[in-house]
């Protein structure tokens, strides 16, 4: 059955009272919500490779209609936010009814992980002056020494233009009050925002909670490579606590204390 | 403060009955006024006359005027009246001159007191066994032999040499040893040396705790090797620590040891002992550490015996397992060491329990000897622009002679909002504090900043302070410039003061921010809930109800009195049945015990002084309203998985044993051979706890069948023999009446095989070296003890229980009987397996702690706690998860967290958590930590 | 049980412990804390008693102080 | 907890190039000799590995909340 079909049958089954999903408008595809008063759009639903944090935009509904029951068509990435959500109480299982499609660019397997795809390519100038999208995190670390690390951050966070993209883009950045924009943290009306502190407070808040759908970096207008950042982050709290953001439903490690610490405070000279 | 300290003194005459008790003491000469001593030090830094220092056990020095240690409580110093120059000879008397305060009196008589008290309780503790009279140890004849406490304060960071494990013999300080020995029972388990046939119960664990210690300290690799007869490491989570220990490299040497000698040649100390296999091995160490036994002090033993007390033949206060901390007088009650050696939970269980006791037969007078404060009305400032008033401290010479405290001053007096800066010579002291109020009220100060020590010893008092003035007790604060500043950077005077500037101008700029916190009082339902009819949570009910207030006991069975049904008899051959039936008998004759059979606890709500507890009973469901909660569900024997048990009518456990004793089987007349197998299923692997009762247990049996028949052939096989205490001589007895006691580890355990009538045991006899193998009629399992399933009653109560499911206490030293959760208390075998006595005893004890919430009429909540801003919260419940309190839910209706008041501590833990800063603590809310952190960065 | 029959009919609500170790310390502030007044005798010049002098304490390895 | 914690923000600034200027240690009350070996260490430690490269790029923090001013930033351009 092809979604169009499905998404019908949801919504007149009652099954879900919005379907969120993508509609073609003049050659572009753009976030929609599929109710029963516009089914006559169902014809313009389309499914590409076009991405948005749909999922974001049912933790807004809920908000305003806790017991609204919201169907999302959703690719991995999608799945491991709407998990994130789940364990952190911004969405409940049962309200929604996530319809899965084939994973970006992937055509043939229709469940493979993007995490596991390529970064997208980035331009020269980039590979010039800033750190490579495609680099892998470790050789990156390996390549570089702690002052040139440092730079490259540096200059990268430089370019911030404190658009917040990245933050209103995140399908798991939920909280009605954001520290990013606390006047005592962040002076307000700065630019750059006081490097490296603004990214790395976000990168912290990010740590257990970073299901690395890398909406952040394509939305960054200053190209500043955020995935790569908190693709690290990830791999240090999958190191250090042993989870996966959005994996499953387990709560982030980050708010469990006592349980068993086998680790020891590093020495010094580490 | 209602409690009165009275030290230097000693009691001289008791007089009278329970209830009405005349008490006559004699107060010696302190030589200093307790209320213009300071503490600064000066004396003691002048004072010229060093003494051995008896803190230290010696090993460092004193001077003649002296606290005992830094900490001490009351921090005054003391004159020592034989050492001191001028009171023996008349000379000197530097520290009068000397001391800023004039606090020195060296006409100071000894003074007489008489107290009228209903009640007395004896804690007078031990005193180490003396080591000097044992030849063979050489204790005093090289000073790297050293006695447990000795060592103690070789490890202690405040001790002589600074924490750093170094030989005493050497002067400099600077020879690290590389094998230390702990030689086990030195003044225990020894009648021929020292007179103390018993075991002291806690020498063994702390041998383990300092050779981890000692591993600890030492920077190069350490040899430490413990020589001891058995491992007594009965105490809950004992075990695992052993077992860490062993697993760090700590030798166990199982011996007897010979002789210690220093070696003239090579200077270190040679030992010669038997090892297990019975052969004599010489080794060298560098240092021998003696662990020595507890034992009662001559002054003790005269108090007792001046009072008519009881002793038993070591000198400690007789008591019988009923009733662990009554004295053979009434109105005299005991507990810690007096009462039988004992470590430190059990001393603070049997504190309370004395407490409960101590006060049964006072409870109608409750309240008339106490007092409560009458404060003044409150100002209302929380609206006015702040009027901060800084106060800043010399302390003496303490930061005076560092900080120039002028500069500081008058800096102050520059800062945004302050409108009054004074200087004190001390803040604390009284005249000042009196000061203070006169200046706060006058000059209509709103926010006090005061720069002198720690918080930690001083808040307290100055928040007092507030009070008296009229100003809410929240809206101080202050900065340690003494502890954090003059005393660390006392050789570099400027930089010193430049600091003191800084943490008052931070102080200043938090208080700037400060606003008035309030509290908010709840009532407190005066009744309790105990859960669990057994020993424990029957004496528990009946103490509550005999102090006056009513209790529900709720009982899982149909009927009360859960093990202590199955019991014979204790240790001290005390008949046990009729004990549990006069118990039940008395909790069905009191009129302010409701009891409810075939019971269970469905679900809690509420918290410390408010719970409603709803409890499910076969006919009905009620919701009960209490103030405190007792937990006593106790524990199970298990069933083995082992040596034919279940297979072999011969193969038995130890309460199935006392139940043919009960039944006056005639398969016991009958049995000719009997064997008994310790440690089944405890100390493996998957349960590596001990079960503490079993050895005892298992002797008395014994015991029962060499009575009726001394030609009974009776054989133990043990892995270590755990009689701790007094326990000891029924082990010495078993062993005088021909009990057999063999020895075996994990590795080579018995091997049993059933026979038609009998079943055949067959160990391996260490010192022959060789199997033997016996026809036993019956054998009897001492089985592992395992916690019951308790899950559905922690989650209720929101208390938690360790992996092998015994109850978790709040702190397993100084906190045996609560829970982390206010308002709930423990006691019995749910905590850990343990003799009646000791189920009594913290039975009693966790009466006396629920007391201290019962007797209050009302609890203050509020304060420093965190509030939750319902419009930032995201409703993400990560605060719910970090509370440790569980003060913190969720509002289902708004999807929002909320604070409940009277669980929560302050600890800020939800504060930091919450990326978007929804929760803020009270009286630290990130405004004013912002605040102070900027101003730190602002110079 | 610990009850004595000769107990007065207005008991003295006042207790005195003799001892100012962690056992006599511990007893006196749950007494005072259930709201009768207490004399805790120490016959040194400071309480604490033997605790104060050891190091650390196990299983924990808190310090004792 | 806290080791985690730490470890985490330790392994975060290693990749930002800030590595080794957050330690842990546990010290007790009792442990005045520690404290102040540790804090020595540390300090000699930190002193050792020269100025924060960030300290040139913030901005002095003022009394004042909510202060507006614009500074103009450096960065070492990468190499």
């Amino acid at each position: 059955m092809n979604i169009t079909k499905q998404v019908e049958q949801l919504l007149k089954q009652g099954d879900v009272d919005i379907f969120l999903a993508y509609r073609e408008l003049d050659g572009h595809l753009i976030p929609h919500g599929y109710t029963l008063d516009n089914l006559e759009d169902l014809e313009n639903l389309k499914v590409s490779q076009h991405r948005y944090s749909l999922e974001k935009v049912a933790t807004h509904l809920t908000e305003k209609k806790p017991n609204l029951k919201i169907g999302i068509v959703a690719r991995d990435c999608n799945q491991r936010a709407l998990n994130l959500l789940y364990t952190w109480n911004q969405l409940s299982p049962e309200n929604i009814t996530p319809l899965m499609v084939n994973c970006c660019p992937s055509q043939t397997r229709n469940h493979s992980d993007c995490t596991y795809l390529e970064p997208k390519k980035t331009g020269t100038f980039k590979q010039k002056k800033g750190i490579d999208f495609n680099e892998n995190p470790r050789e990156f670390m390996d390549n570089n020494d702690n002052g040139q690390r440092f730079s490259r951050w540096m200059y990268e966070f430089s370019k911030c233009i404190k658009c917040y993209g990245c933050r209103n883009i995140c399908p798991v950045c939920f909280c009605t009050d954001c520290s990013l924009e606390n006047p005592d943290l962040v002076e307000p009306g700065a630019l750059p925002p006081e490097i490296p502190i603004f990214h790395l407070v976000r990168a912290t808040h990010m740590a257990g909670r970073c299901i690395d759908c890398g909406l952040c970096e394509d939305a960054c207008p200053a190209e500043i490579p955020l995935r790569f950042l908190y693709r690290e982050m990830n791999r240090i709290v999958s190191d250090v606590f042993d989870y996966t953001p959005g994996a499953g439903l387990e709560k982030s490690p980050f708010t469990i204390i006592g349980n068993e610490v086998t680790l020891e405070p590093r020495p010094m000279d580490a | 403060m209602n409690i009165e300290l009275l030290t230097l003194t000693e009691v001289t005459a008791i007089s009278g009955q329970e209830g009405d008790i005349t008490a006559t003491l004699v107060q010696h000469p302190r030589y200093v006024d307790t209320d213009k001593c300071i503490a600064c030090g000066l004396c003691a830094e002048k004072c010229p006359k060093k003494v051995p220092d008896e803190y230290n056990e010696g090993l460092g020095k004193r001077k003649a005027i002296y606290v005992p240690y830094s900490q001490a409580v009351p921090l005054k110093y003391t004159i020592d009246p034989n050492n001191c120059l001028y009171l023996t000879k008349e000379r000197c008397g530097l520290c009068e001159t000397v001391c800023p305060s004039h606090a020195i009196n060296y006409l100071d008589q000894k003074k007489e007191i008489t107290l009228n008290v209903g009640s007395v309780v004896l804690s007078t503790g031990f005193k180490s066994f003396d080591p000097s009279g044992l030849d063979h140890l050489s204790f005093g004849k090289h000073p790297d032999i050293v006695t447990s406490m000795g060592f103690e304060r070789v490890l202690s960071a405040t001790g002589p040499q600074g924490g750093h494990l170094v030989l005493p013999s050497d002067k400099k300080h600077k020879k690290e040893p590389k094998k230390i020995a702990w030689l086990q029972c030195v003044g225990s388990r020894d009648e021929n040396r020292s007179k103390n046939s018993y075991c002291s119960s806690v020498c063994c664990m702390y041998a383990v705790k300092q050779s981890v210690m000692a591993m600890d300290h030492s920077k190069a690799p350490l040899d430490c090797a413990i020589f001891y007869m058995d491992m007594r490491t009965q105490g809950k989570d004992f075990d695992t620590y052993l077992e860490k220990a062993k697993d760090n490299g700590v030798r166990f040497v199982r011996s007897r040891v010979h002789t210690v000698m220093p070696d003239p040649h090579k200077g270190n100390l040679v030992m010669t002992y038997v090892d297990e296999l019975g052969a004599l091995k010489t080794e060298y160490f560098d240092m021998v550490v003696l662990s020595t036994g507890l034992e009662i002090s001559a002054d003790s033993f005269a108090l007792a015996t001046g009072m008519g007390i009881e002793l038993d033949a070591s000198n400690f206060i007789n008591t019988n397992s009923f009733n662990p901390v009554s004295t053979s007088m009434p109105g005299i009650y005991a507990c810690g060491v007096f009462t039988g050696p004992k470590d430190i939970p059990q001393s603070v269980m049997e504190a309370s329990a004395a407490a409960a006791a101590a006060t049964e037969g006072l409870a109608v007078s409750r309240n008339t000897l106490t007092k409560a404060v009458v404060k003044p009305k409150e100002r209302e400032v929380a609206e006015d622009a702040p009027k901060i008033g800084v106060f800043v401290c010399n302390c003496g010479t303490n930061i005076g002679g560092i900080v120039d405290i002028p500069a500081v001053a008058a800096y102050a007096a520059e800062l945004p909002g302050v409108v009054y800066v004074e200087e004190n010579l001390f803040t604390c002291s009284q005249d000042t504090q009196d000061k203070m109020v006169e200046v706060i009220r006058n000059k209509g100060l709103n926010r006090i900043v005061v720069a002198a020590c720690t918080p930690k010893t001083h808040e307290e008092l100055f928040r007092e302070t507030l009070i008296d003035a009229g100003l809410n007790k929240y809206l101080i604060e202050m900065a340690n410039i003494r502890n954090q500043d003059s005393w660390v950077h006392s050789d570099e005077p400027e930089k010193a003061t430049t600091k003191a500037k800084d943490l008052v101008r931070m102080a200043v700029a938090k208080a700037f921010r400060l606003a008035p916190l309030f509290e908010t009082q709840l009532p407190v339902s005066p009744s309790a809930l105990v859960v669990g009819g057994g020993i424990a949570g029957m004496t528990a009910a009946l103490s509550l109800s005999r102090q006056g207030y009513p209790v529900t006991l709720v009982e899982k069975n149909q009927h009360m009195g859960g093990n202590g049904r199955q019991l014979c008899k204790t240790w001290k051959n005390e008949e046990i049945a009729p004990f549990v039936k006069g118990l039940i008998a008395d909790i069905e004759a009191d009129g302010q015990i409701q009891t409810l059979l075939g019971a269970t606890v469905e679900s809690v709500e509420g918290f410390v002084g408010n719970f409603k507890t709803t409890v499910t009973s076969v006919d009905k469901t009620q919701l009960i309203d209490h103030g405190v909660a007792l937990i006593a569900t106790g524990a199970v024997e298990s069933k083995p998985t082992e040596y034919a048990y279940g297979q072999h009518k011969a193969v038995m456990t130890l309460l199935e044993l006392d139940a043919l004793f009960m039944e006056k089987d005639t398969r016991l007349e009958k049995a000719m051979e009997v064997v008994f197998i310790q440690c089944v299923g405890s100390r493996d692997k998957e349960h590596p706890y001990c079960s503490k009762v079993c050895c005892t247990h298992a002797i008395k049996s014994a015991m029962a069948f060499k009575k009726k028949n001394p030609d009974t052939g009776v054989y133990v096989l043990y892995r270590d023999i755990r009689t701790y205490g007094q326990r000891e001589t029924l082990y010495r007895e078993a062993r005088k009446a021909g009990i057999l006691f063999f020895q075996y580890d994990l590795d080579s355990k018995p091997v049993v095989t059933p026979g038609e009538n009998r079943v055949s045991v067959e160990f391996t006899d260490t010192i022959l070296g060789r199997r033997l193998c016996v026809d036993a009629d019956i054998l009897c399992l001492s089985a592992r003890i395992d916690a019951r399933d308790n899950t559905h009653l922690s989650q209720a109560f929101k208390v938690t229980a360790d992996s092998a499911g015994w109850l978790l206490e709040a702190h397993q030293k100084l906190r045996p009987v609560d829970f982390a959760t206010d308002g709930v208390f423990l006691c019995g075998m749910s905590h850990y397996p343990k003799p009646v006595d000791e189920s009594i005893a913290q039975a009693k004890a966790a009466a006396a702690r629920a007391l201290t919430v019962l007797s209050r009429n009302s609890i203050n909540v509020g304060g420093i706690v965190a509030q939750i801003d319902p419009e930032r919260c995201a409703g993400c419940g990560g605060c719910v998860e970090v509370c440790s309190y569980n003060a913190i839910t969720m509002d289902p209706e708004r999807e929002v967290a909320v604070v409940n008041d009277a669980l929560c501590k302050g600890c800020g833990a939800c504060a930091a958590t919450c990326p978007s800063e929804a929760p803020s603590l009270m009286g630290f809310n990130n405004d004013q930590l912002y605040a102070q952190i900027k101003s730190a960065l602002a110079v | 049980m610990d009850k004595n029959i000769n107990t007065p009919a207005n008991p003295q609500g006042a207790v005195m412990v003799v001892g100012g170790g962690i056992a006599g310390m511990q007893a006196a502030l749950d007494i005072a804390n259930s709201g009768f007044y207490v004399y805790l005798v120490e016959k040194s010049p400071a309480i604490g008693g033997k605790m104060a002098q050891l190091d650390k304490t196990f299983p924990t390895n808190d310090c004792a102080m | 907890m806290t080791i985690k914690r730490i470890t985490f923000v330790q392994e975060m600034l290693k990749f930002m190039g800030l590595e080794g200027r957050l330690h842990l240690e546990w010290i007790s009350s009792a442990e005045a000799q520690k404290f102040a070996r540790v804090v020595t260490d540390f300090t000699e430690k930190i002193t050792h590995l020269g100025p924060s490269p960030i300290a040139g790029q913030t901005r002095s923090i003022s009394m004042e909340p909510h202060e507006n001013k614009r500074r103009k930033h450096e960065y070492h351009k990468a190499g």
